[in-house]
């Protein structure tokens, strides 16, 4: 597997250290591992909750995904005003990688979330205030997406972009108030507030160890979706060369 | 040509009115300008050839403050671009687009670019420069029901109604009747006369040599050839001109 | 105690699919691009 | 040099504005949209079981997010039709001026679209407004402004982009939730008599939309411009 790269996309020459032969990065290896470790110590040796049941075991794979895609989207906004500023090509393909990497975390905690509701709340779909707030990120990010795909010139894409992914994270707040206030005018039949930290220890020590592995599948997913931006454009320079 | 343009400033003689320096633009991985230099004083016309794809019209959006260089310097005016304001305020700009709004009356888009301008006496001015163009005849009518001609004199007019001290024309004479072509060949002079610099781009060798102090050839985003026009001897260049121009980039 | 274990079958089994189904996606696109690529800067080399 | 930003904006709102009353195409269709909505709006519900007043806050709502729409669109659909937005570009005028100027003339153009379809709400769905008329068109205003701040810019984005029509509408729709959620809670509040007061906490969302995101997209629109 030869890598090349045209001379003013200034990627290294030879694969990064990290990677294998076979093109898979360390940080997946470790990833796998550690989700792998996750499940098995959810599964068999965490005690059940007693209200909520063997569902309440969601509680491991839902906040931490959900935590995945906002860190995604505080990187979008981040890289974007990042790239406004110094209007480097790098930071536009980190925005870019972090909001696909975001929206397939927002698409996973969505339906824990519902999966979770089901059972505990008796419907799959509560507007409660944080679910909807993910929903509604869901929809700015993959229009972000698609607005990355809707731009042909790469300089316009990356500027175009970037402007949605600041007044994206602008919205967040905005959002999650007028959600607040609106459920609270209508408050949802809560039976049991899924995730209070007045949870035996096993059961946190299993939500650690699930936020840190979740945490490195962002990492190493991102880190080969950056590797394919950066590839994608020195194609694109090649092939418009 | 009656009405003299009001606000003249004839730059300083020593210091060229348009200037450029290594002046390139790159889109993704192509330099659609690649290092161009370039001095023109106060007067001055410069008439510029080149095959399409050459880079011409990029470089005219840059010296109009439309794009920013990706490298290199330039200096409109005094002003070293991207200027902002205050180089756009002394630019016109005459591209292959209208850029008028066609609802409006050709008197409504030249008054609305001279308030743009902040033109004094905005109506007055409009009037002058239709008239000056030979189209101050159909000033009421929209613009999009006029001629293909008939437009291109009311961007003309557009484009010269502030008087700027550096006009850029991008193939102005193409559409033009030969009524249409006199009043744009007396409207240039007359701006020379009072100190603007031009850049005329065009693919007509005569009408160019002709108007122009300087000439030179575009290829590829670089100036292959510069040199005043007094120096050449009009037929030899126009045979290397259309060597280059067939052989291509 | 509920006899609700399905759900968090289903969900530990999506939350593999998905992103697994993620990273097999990028793994592909990755190796269309680099062989695209391969191809376009030395002639038309299939491997 | 050229005018202040100020009278930059009012300029290239006047002419926007000149430009739609000369066309009227885009404000008619916009505006028989809203009643067109407003009457099947009406039909879609049974009017035994939910009565005229409880549906008016959410159809109006609604009916001005889409025709606000509608309108942006064309809003910088006739900068591009020749180029003009060049010669806007290439005058000495700041950015924030043509975007403020394009934002003002969305603001009427959708105000227009407003002060039509509130009376016919009241007429159609027979809502007596209770002399409350003044404190709905404020919070119009409000929404209005927050609509326009934020469609205006993408309007500028989506026009340079091959699908506008569809794209416009997906990326300002999340954006518009804290102004029509506020707006149709204020409303609702309005019509149904209650105190002012009671909306307030609606109308300080809405105000602080307005606030941050005339801002935040002012800054934001030289970036979509600039080459």
């Amino acid at each position: 597997m030869t890598t090349q790269f045209t001379s003013d996309v200034r990627a290294p020459a030879v694969a990064s250290p990290q990677r294998t032969r076979s093109g898979i990065s360390w940080w997946f290896i470790v990833a796998v591992i550690a989700v792998a470790a996750t499940y098995i110590r959810a599964i068999y040796f965490t005690p059940l909750e007693a209200i909520q049941g063997p569902a309440q075991k969601i509680y491991y794979v839902h906040p931490t995904s959900a935590w995945v895609a906002f860190l995604a989207f505080g990187i979008v906004a981040l890289a974007s005003i990042g790239y406004l500023w110094l209007k480097d090509l790098k930071l536009d393909r980190v925005a870019e990688s972090a909001a696909e990497v975001g929206v397939v975390f927002t698409s996973v905690t969505l339906v824990t979330g519902s999966l979770w509701g089901k059972p505990i709340w008796g419907t799959w779909w509560t507007w409660d205030a944080r679910l909807t707030l993910t929903l509604f990120l869901w929809f700015i990010y993959v229009g972000y997406l698609v607005l990355r795909g809707a731009i042909e010139d790469r300089e316009m894409r990356a500027r175009y972009s970037a402007v949605l992914g600041i007044l994206g994270a602008l919205l967040i707040p905005f959002i999650h108030l007028s959600v607040y206030l609106f459920r609270t005018l209508h408050p949802m039949p809560i039976i049991g507030k899924p995730s209070r930290p007045s949870l035996p220890n096993e059961m946190l020590e299993t939500f650690a160890l699930a936020f840190v592995s979740f945490t490195i599948l962002f990492i190493a997913l991102f880190r080969a979706r950056y590797r394919l931006a950066i590839e994608r454009d020195a194609l694109d320079a090649q092939e418009r060369g | 040509m009656t009405g003299a343009v009001e606000r003249v400033s004839v730059a300083s003689a020593g210091e060229p009115e348009v200037e450029a320096r290594g002046l390139t633009r790159t889109f993704g991985g192509r330099r659609a300008v690649d290092g161009v230099d370039l001095s023109l004083a106060a007067g001055d016309c410069l008439a510029l050839f080149g095959p399409n794809g050459a880079g011409k019209t990029t470089l005219l959006r840059m010296l109009a403050g439309l794009l920013k260089p990706s490298a290199g310097t330039a200096r409109i005016g005094g002003v070293t671009l991207p200027g902002g304001e205050e180089v756009r305020a002394v630019v016109g700009l005459i591209s292959h687009a209208s850029m008028l709004y066609g609802a409006l009356t050709a008197r409504e888009n030249v008054e609305f670019a001279a308030r743009l301008h902040g033109v004094g006496d905005a109506r007055r001015t409009a009037l002058r420069m239709l008239e000056r163009m030979r189209v101050l005849d159909r000033a009421d009518t929209p613009v999009r029901s006029l001629s293909r001609g008939l437009q291109q004199r009311v961007s003309i007019a557009r484009a010269m109604v502030h008087s700027p001290r550096v006009v850029l024309l991008d193939e102005p004479f193409s559409g033009l009747d030969a009524a249409g072509a006199a009043a744009l060949t007396n409207a240039l002079v007359e701006l020379r006369t009072h100190g603007a610099t031009l850049v005329l781009v065009t693919h007509n060798l005569g009408e160019g040599l002709e108007m122009a102090s300087h000439a030179a050839v575009m290829q590829a985003g670089r100036f292959v050839r510069f040199e005043p026009c007094d120096e050449l001897d009009t037929a030899a260049y126009a045979a290397t001109y259309r060597e280059l121009v067939t052989r291509g980039p | 105690m509920p006899h609700n274990a399905g759900y968090y079958h289903a969900a530990y089994i999506i939350v593999a699919v998905v992103y697994g189904a993620y990273a097999l996606s990028l793994w592909l696109r990755l190796r269309a691009v680099r062989r695209k690529h391969d191809q376009g800067s030395n002639g038309v080399r299939v491997d | 040099m050229g005018p202040s930003t100020l009278g930059a904006a009012l300029l290239i709102a006047r002419k926007d504005l000149a430009i739609e009353f000369r066309t009227r195409t885009a404000f008619f269709s916009a505006a028989v949209f809203a009643l067109l909505a407003i009457v099947i709006f009406f039909f879609a519900w049974d009017p035994t079981a939910v009565a005229g007043m409880d549906l008016a806050p959410g159809v109006l709502w609604v009916i001005f997010t889409f025709a606000g729409l509608l309108g942006l669109n064309r809003s910088f659909s006739v900068e591009l039709a020749d180029r003009a937005i060049d010669g806007l570009l290439g005058a000495p005028v700041r950015r924030e001026a043509i975007y403020l100027g394009k934002a003002l003339a969305n603001v009427v153009f959708v105000g227009a679209v407003e002060a039509i379809s509130i009376p016919a709400v009241a007429l159609f769905y027979n809502t007596p407004f209770g002399g409350r008329w003044l404190a709905i068109a404020g919070v119009a205003l409000l929404a209005t402004i927050g609509l326009v701040a934020v469609g205006t810019l993408f309007s500028a984005m989506a026009v340079n982009t091959r699908l506008s029509e569809l794209l416009l509408p997906m990326l300002s729709l999340p954006f518009f939730v804290p102004i029509v959620m506020p707006a149709a809670q204020a409303t609702a509040r309005l019509l149904s008599g209650r105190p002012v007061v009671e909306a307030a906490n609606w109308l300080k969302i809405l105000l602080a939309f307005d606030l941050v995101f005339v801002a935040a997209c002012m800054m934001a629109f030289p970036f979509t411009v600039e080459e």
